[in-house]
């Protein structure tokens, strides 16, 4: 692969003009004229039977122009769709309602939707709406649910279980058995709010003229919204546009098909209205996705020189009260496959238990599944080192795949790309000079101040593939993406991608590629996504699969592009195409540089086509669909200092040090940002963020003034750098970089913590490390 | 009930519900939609605007308490089409990614510097506090501030 | 997010807000709006009538009175701030304020709103009790002015009356050697005070504690002067054991709110620390 | 929510019995009682407007005693549900003889909060609870001693 120049260069957003002038598009700045606007009326119980709901207050109100319950959609729509379908699992996929039916199963639930001329009369309406429950005993703890005697669900899903999903890869018995050193814990993986700053929404305008039905919505994957929408509506796919342009941050939480965006279609259909629909945070808080939650029992065995020999792992994941569009997956395979991490652990047994509870359903949040393997892994590592009295980065290090050992095949079948691990490990611990903080944390002991040093040294895998692999995993997809790239008469570039950046910074890191391979300026080439009209089918921006997968389908569309073109210059230059070279934007005669054709010059010639190369049709356009080979793995090492304040159990940070290698890197200011905000998350689930429910169902923390986001003042600045290991599996060796900071901070923060209050005896609390929670360990071992 | 409010230098005068929002008086009337809304709460400071010239939050003021008052909203920051120094910073150090949070934080970084030309790295972190971002860990959010300080002092 | 309706009035004198308060029993005054709002925009509180008090002449402004300073109700957080009589006579308040919700909220909010509204985690009512502040009111029947030490009756609750206003807060300046902090451990999310502590110490010229006031908020169910801490302050020089002893006596009597964050046991203890804290910090400040 | 606590009222059992299941009496030591119709035995729908701070709002709902051992002990279920959200729970009331003919309440119960105000008031609920526990003893006690 040549680097020529956008390659690693830090070229500045071409987003950004528009965002921070206030000219983004995002879903809800789209007005239509005639647009009713839609509010839903969502339940306050966590279980409960719908006796009946008595409208029609509400539909005698001024400006209200109807209202739905479900029983008047049953026939227009069908139930959410649940796309990941694990085998062997004995997997069963309850009714999922766009509006309940019968029975209500977590606080939010949708029971009626009101649609009325404004948005504040749409509120007013929904008050107006009487409902009648009758209310039921609610489960919220997912290990009580499987329990005989716990309230169930559905009447098909004996014991709340939807499935039980099993890995056993080597013979975890015979190491147990073997074993010089066994560890067994329990360990709490809580539940987290995605909260991405735009909430989601929906403007869906169906013209019964035509049978069009065109949405804008806030989704990371406009194709699949579209597909799924289809099959809900029962619209042809050919008839539905989904459009996305701007969207306000994701994180998992915009992949899923929602009741929401279904309800606007269906109901701007059987008004012949556009209906927009915009959800409260607090809507967002009940009835969007949540991620994580899982109960997890460990049992690690190893020999007494720290050499892991077996895990294994029984989980209990909690799904909430429906199964959301990838939910079975997130758990089972995306958890299950990663749990040897970065070591060389030849024996991993797994059980997931997928449990349906009167909560809020739970899908992919930012990591999915493997924030989940690698806090598990990292914590038992400390658990590990502290037993053994080593090292906690030694322990890391005497278990690493050694780099000469790649591709190394794990032993739940996975192929590791490429690697090198320990010099993540020591660049990190040079960046954060690990002997003398050592001798500091002796010193500040001595004073009684507490400092803890936390590692986590991790290994994800992302740009998810191939699709063969998610077919047998259960997947309703493919995991391969397409591009298109269009050379205008001008020479100028549109690039049409199925990637969906909502933040990701595509726009910029995508021309940056073509720029470099067609040799035109970047000004020149624009980056299209987000409208299903303009694009060919696509899979959307998720698992930081955009770049290894759908850049690769820019790159090899562009280099169709360049063949092409390359016959049409050297038809003009009157040479056969092996004697023509294209360097710089130009194509020239190999021997003879002046003799040339600037890129521009044949882009005008393929549209005019005056004269074309025997066999060569008219035109400059090529699409790409890319099905990569393998994943990618990204790994590194996060190293996090803190000081805890004993009497109050406040934890400050002192420093954070990430040195990630994410293979080579396009653009490094962005993958810098990823890298930022990735680790900004997975700090807040180990010390701020989590969803409190209480036993009957509420959430406690429904909004923001209980649920701690954390602002500027709460986090650290954080010092990144990278080591490149280039994966073979895609021209540019780039592996993705949005997941890695979320996976691997939250177990660095967490060991940290409990490395400072290692003086007082204390091995493990479980996260949230809130004050609270540090205090009282703090107070029980002092007695 | 008629109210007048200058936004962004232009006077516009309306009759409003009392019950209306400022920021959906700024988004549905005026159709200035780059002041955004991301809770309900009056946490996130995605709505911040500048109403005489301090930064408040427009979803916790009825259109009718700005009458006659002076806003302006991101999209009257920049002038003669050359961009504030703010939205400077934060298009070259990287201080946003969806964008979403992003008019809003301009905004409250444009009071903050009003106040504090030469703000430490820990008074920008306490200055943003009334506006949550998601994407960017504030890492460049904070660098973004500092290089508009370090533009505006020059 | 969409408030229900209500009537706006905006009246410009103080006897025309009485009077329709006394006229609409379901109004709520309007100042800075940042309590009353975000209730609005949930419809926890659906108001009848909003009263817009913002812009009666008189009732905003700080001015020097002689022995004490008097803040005018509808007084922005952000000039009390930056008011330099308040940062040099009373520099706690602007210690306190600093930390009060954020920059918007404090471009907004009033000091007579934050108070008459009483909200239990509220910063300002732990300031004002340790500052010895005087309320004045007025209502129909004229107008009277309340001691901090009664103002604070219960959750949400002062001594104001239905259709009274509170019009102006006067607080002495401090005697002598005074030194002053507010220590606050807030909530990560809300901001509000999981506990706050005030603290006003004054040193007699022999170095010890001659008068000492001590508040918490945030704890309780209301702002409270913490009398037994006081007490063990006062004739005493402020070691670091004595302000140990009477810290531990902070939570003594009290009755402790317990939320998802911060359970009751905890906050007796953060009240002891922090009181500990806003003490030391307090006769650091007035040792000079 | 689990909600605990006692009460010491000064007034002997029986009298503070008597008043505890007297349906008059209750409608009158509880805030903003508007109706209260009796609609089965020991049971009751009443109407109620609650205020605590900005969130005020009028609550329709059912009371319910159960399980009376007079004048040892009862049951309470509640309901109730208005515009900021619903109150949903049980609780146990037992009464013992203090020192100097006092009468020693304990309660406790466990109270579902829904709706919007409880994702919403969340840091205050506990506080609210017990406070409008503590006016409905102290206001009992005032009916009885005349006070």
């Amino acid at each position: 692969m040549a680097v020529t120049k956008l390659f690693g260069a830090s070229v500045k957003r071409r987003e950004d003009p528009r965002l921070i002038t206030g000219r983004g598009n995002f879903t809800d700045h789209i007005k239509l004229p005639g647009t009713l606007f839609m509010a839903l009326k969502r339940s306050p119980h966590a279980h409960a039977r719908i006796v009946r709901i008595d409208a029609s207050k509400a539909r005698a109100m001024p400006g209200v122009v109807a209202v739905y319950t479900g029983q008047d959609l049953v026939d227009k729509l069908a139930p959410v769709p649940c796309a990941w379908l694990i085998p062997d699992s004995d997997l069963k996929v309850p009714s999922y309602r766009a509006l309940a039916v019968d029975k209500v199963r977590y606080v939010g639930d949708a029971v009626a939707a009101v649609v009325a001329e404004n948005r504040y009369v749409a509120e007013d309406a929904l008050e107006a709406i009487d409902v009648e429950y009758e209310v039921l005993p609610a489960i919220v703890d997912q290990e009580r649910a499987t329990q005989d005697g716990a309230p169930q669900l559905y009447d098909d899903v004996p014991n709340n279980i939807a499935f039980h999903w099993k890995l056993h890869a080597g013979d975890f018995d015979s190491a147990w058995n073997q074993a010089e050193v066994k560890l067994s814990r329990r360990l709490i993986n809580h539940r987290l709010i995605p909260t991405a700053m735009e909430p989601r929404g929906a403007l869906a305008h169906y013209n019964p003229g035509t049978g069009d039905l065109t949405i804008w919505c806030t989704s990371q994957n406009p194709h699949v919204h579209r597909l799924l929408l289809s099959a809900v509506t029962g619209i042809p796919e050919t008839r539905i546009r989904v459009i996305a342009t701007d969207v306000g941050g994701g994180f998992g939480s915009k992949i899923p098909m929602y009741s929401g965006e279904m309800l606007a279609s269906a109901i701007s259909r059987d008004l012949g209205r556009p209906i927009k629909w915009f959800e409260s945070r607090r809507e967002n808080y009940v009835a969007t996705i949540h991620g994580r939650d899982h109960i997890q029992y460990v049992d690690l065995a190893a020999t007494r020189d720290g050499k892991v020999t077996g895990i294994r792992v029984k989980s209990y994941a909690n799904l909430g009260a429906y199964l959301s569009t990838a939910s079975p997956g997130v758990p089972t395979w995306l958890f299950g496959l990663m749990l040897s991490g970065a070591y060389a652990i030849l024996a991993v047994h797994v059980d997931v238990f997928g449990v349906v509870t009167n909560t809020t359903p739970t899908d992919a949040y930012r990591g999915a599944g493997r924030p989940e393997a690698t806090y598990l892994l990292e914590r038992m590592m400390d658990l590990l080192a502290r037993e053994l009295g080593m090292d906690p980065a030694e322990i890391r290090r005497k278990n690493f795949i050694p780099k000469e050992q790649f591709p190394y095949t794990t032993a739940t079948g996975l192929q590791y790309d490429s690697g090198n691990y320990e010099a993540t490990l020591d660049r990190a611990l040079e960046l954060v000079n690990y002997q003398q903080l050592r001798r500091e944390q002796e010193e500040l002991r001595a004073q009684g101040r507490y400092l803890g040093i936390g590692f986590s040294t991790y290994v994800e895998v992302c740009g998810l593939a191939p699709s063969a692999a998610a077919g047998a995993m259960g997947f309703q997809g493919g995991l391969w993406e397409s591009a298109t790239v269009r050379v205008h008469p001008s020479g100028k570039v549109s690039v049409f991608t199925g990637s969906n950046p909502h933040g990701q910074g595509e726009e910029t890191t995508f021309a940056q590629l073509v720029a470099d391979e067609l040799g035109v300026p970047i000004d020149d080439i624009e980056i299209v996504h987000g409208d299903t009209e303009m694009i060919p089918f696509g899979m959307g921006t998720y698992g930081s699969r955009s770049l290894a997968v759908g850049g690769t389908a820019v790159i090899m569309a562009t280099r169709k592009v360049k063949e092409k073109a390359t016959k049409i210059a050297a038809h003009l230059l009157e040479v056969a195409p092996e004697d023509v070279a294209f360097e710089n934007g130009r194509f020239f005669v190999k021997g003879a540089p002046d003799r040339a054709k600037t890129f521009q010059e044949v882009a005008g010639a393929a549209y005019l086509a005056w004269s074309m190369p025997e066999g060569v049709t008219p035109g400059l356009e090529e699409t790409h669909f890319h099905d990569p080979i393998n994943n990618t793995f990204p790994f590194g090492c996060h190293i996090c200092v803190v000081e805890v304040d004993a009497d109050t159990g406040k934890v400050s940070f002192r420093k954070y040090v990430a040195v990630d290698d994410v293979g080579n890197v396009v653009n490094p200011m962005i993958v810098d940002g990823q890298v930022h905000g990735g680790i900004a998350q997975g700090l807040a689930q180990a010390v701020y963020e989590y969803a409190a429910y209480d036993e009957n169902g509420q959430l406690l923390t429904a909004t923001l003034m209980d649920y701690a986001v954390p602002k500027a003042s709460m986090l650290p600045r954080f010092d990144v750098d990278r080591t490149v290991t280039p994966t073979p599996v895609n021209p540019m060796g780039a592996k993705g970089a949005g997941e890695t900071g979320t996976i691997a901070s939250t177990p660095a923060v967490a060991n940290a913590i409990i490395d400072a209050l290692s003086p007082f005896g204390i091995d493990h609390i479980d996260i949230p490390l809130t004050p609270e929670r540090i205090w009282r360990a703090v107070q029980e071992r002092r007695g | 009930m008629q109210i007048t409010v200058k936004v962004n230098g232009v006077a516009h005068t309306h009759d409003v519900e009392p019950r209306m929002l400022l920021v959906h008086f700024l988004r549905d009337v005026l159709n200035l939609t780059g002041t955004h809304i991301g809770c309900d709460t009056s946490q996130c400071g995605a709505c911040t605007v500048l109403m005489n010239g301090k930064a408040v939050k427009s979803c916790t003021v009825f259109a009718v308490q700005a009458d006659g008052a002076e806003i302006t909203t991101i999209e009257g920051l920049a002038r003669d089409g050359q961009l504030h120094p703010v939205q400077e910073g934060f298009w070259e150090m990287h201080g946003l990614q969806c964008g979403y949070c992003t008019p809003g934080m301009i905004m409250t970084a444009v009071d903050l510097l009003q106040r504090i030309p030469n703000p430490t790295e820990e008074q920008i972190r306490h200055y943003l506090e009334g506006n949550l971002c998601r994407c960017t860990g504030y890492h460049n959010i904070v660098r973004a501030v500092q290089y508009a300080a370090e533009k505006m002092r020059a | 997010m969409y408030p229900s309706t209500f009537e706006y009035y905006r009246p410009s004198s103080v006897s025309e807000a009485i009077q329709l308060l006394s006229q609409n029993p379901d109004a709520k005054l309007l100042a800075g709006g940042h309590s009353l709002i975000p209730a609005m925009k949930l419809r926890l509180s659906s108001p009848t009538a909003l009263i817009d008090i913002t812009r009666i002449p008189g009732l905003s402004g700080i001015r020097d009175a002689g022995d004490r300073v008097v803040i005018g109700a509808t007084t922005t957080y952000d000039e009390v701030m930056r008011s330099e009589l308040i940062q040099r006579t009373l520099p706690i308040l602007p210690e306190a304020i600093d930390v009060i919700g954020d920059l918007q909220v404090r471009n907004l909010g009033t000091i007579g709103g934050s108070l008459a509204h009483a909200d239990p985690a509220a910063d300002l009512p732990a300031v004002m009790l340790a500052l010895g502040a005087e309320f004045k009111a007025i209502g129909p029947n004229g107008e009277r002015t309340i001691p901090v030490d009664q103002f604070f009756v219960d959750l949400f609750t002062t001594a104001l009356q239905p259709n009274e206003i509170l019009t102006e807060i006067a607080i002495p300046k401090p005697a002598g050697r005074t030194g002053m902090a507010y220590e606050k451990f807030a909530n990560p999310a809300s901001g509000y005070a999981v506990v706050g502590a005030a603290a006003v110490v004054t040193l007699g010229n022999d170095g010890r504690v001659s008068a000492a006031r001590v508040a918490v908020t945030g704890a309780g169910p209301y702002a409270a002067r913490r009398t037994e801490t006081e007490q063990a302050l006062v004739g005493q020089a402020p070691t670091t054991e004595v302000i140990k002893q009477a810290s531990q006596r902070a939570s003594e009597g009290m009755t402790f709110n317990s939320d998802v964050f911060a359970s009751d046991e905890y906050r007796a203890h953060l009240t002891r620390v922090f009181v500990g804290r806003a003490i030391a910090k307090a006769a650091q400040r007035a040792q000079g | 929510m689990k909600i605990s606590g006692s009460y010491t009222i000064r007034a002997p059992r029986q009298a503070v019995w008597d008043r505890l299941i007297d349906p008059q009496a209750i409608a009158g030591c509880l805030p903003g009682v508007e109706k209260l119709n009796q609609v089965g035995e020991d049971e009751y729908e009443m109407s109620m407007t609650v205020g605590i701070g900005p969130v005020r709002g009028t609550y329709e709902g059912k009371v319910r005693l159960a399980n009376m051992n007079p004048p040892d002990e009862y049951q309470m279920h509640v309901e109730g549900s208005g515009r900021p959200g619903f109150v949903r729970g049980t609780g146990t009331v037992r009464l013992a003889d203090g020192p100097d003919s006092t009468t020693q309440i304990t309660y406790e119960g466990d109270v579902e909060v829904g709706g919007p105000v409880a994702g919403v008031a969340q840091r205050m609920l506990g506080g609210v609870a017990k406070r409008l526990v503590e006016q409905f003893f102290s206001c009992i006690e005032k009916q009885i001693t005349g006070g």
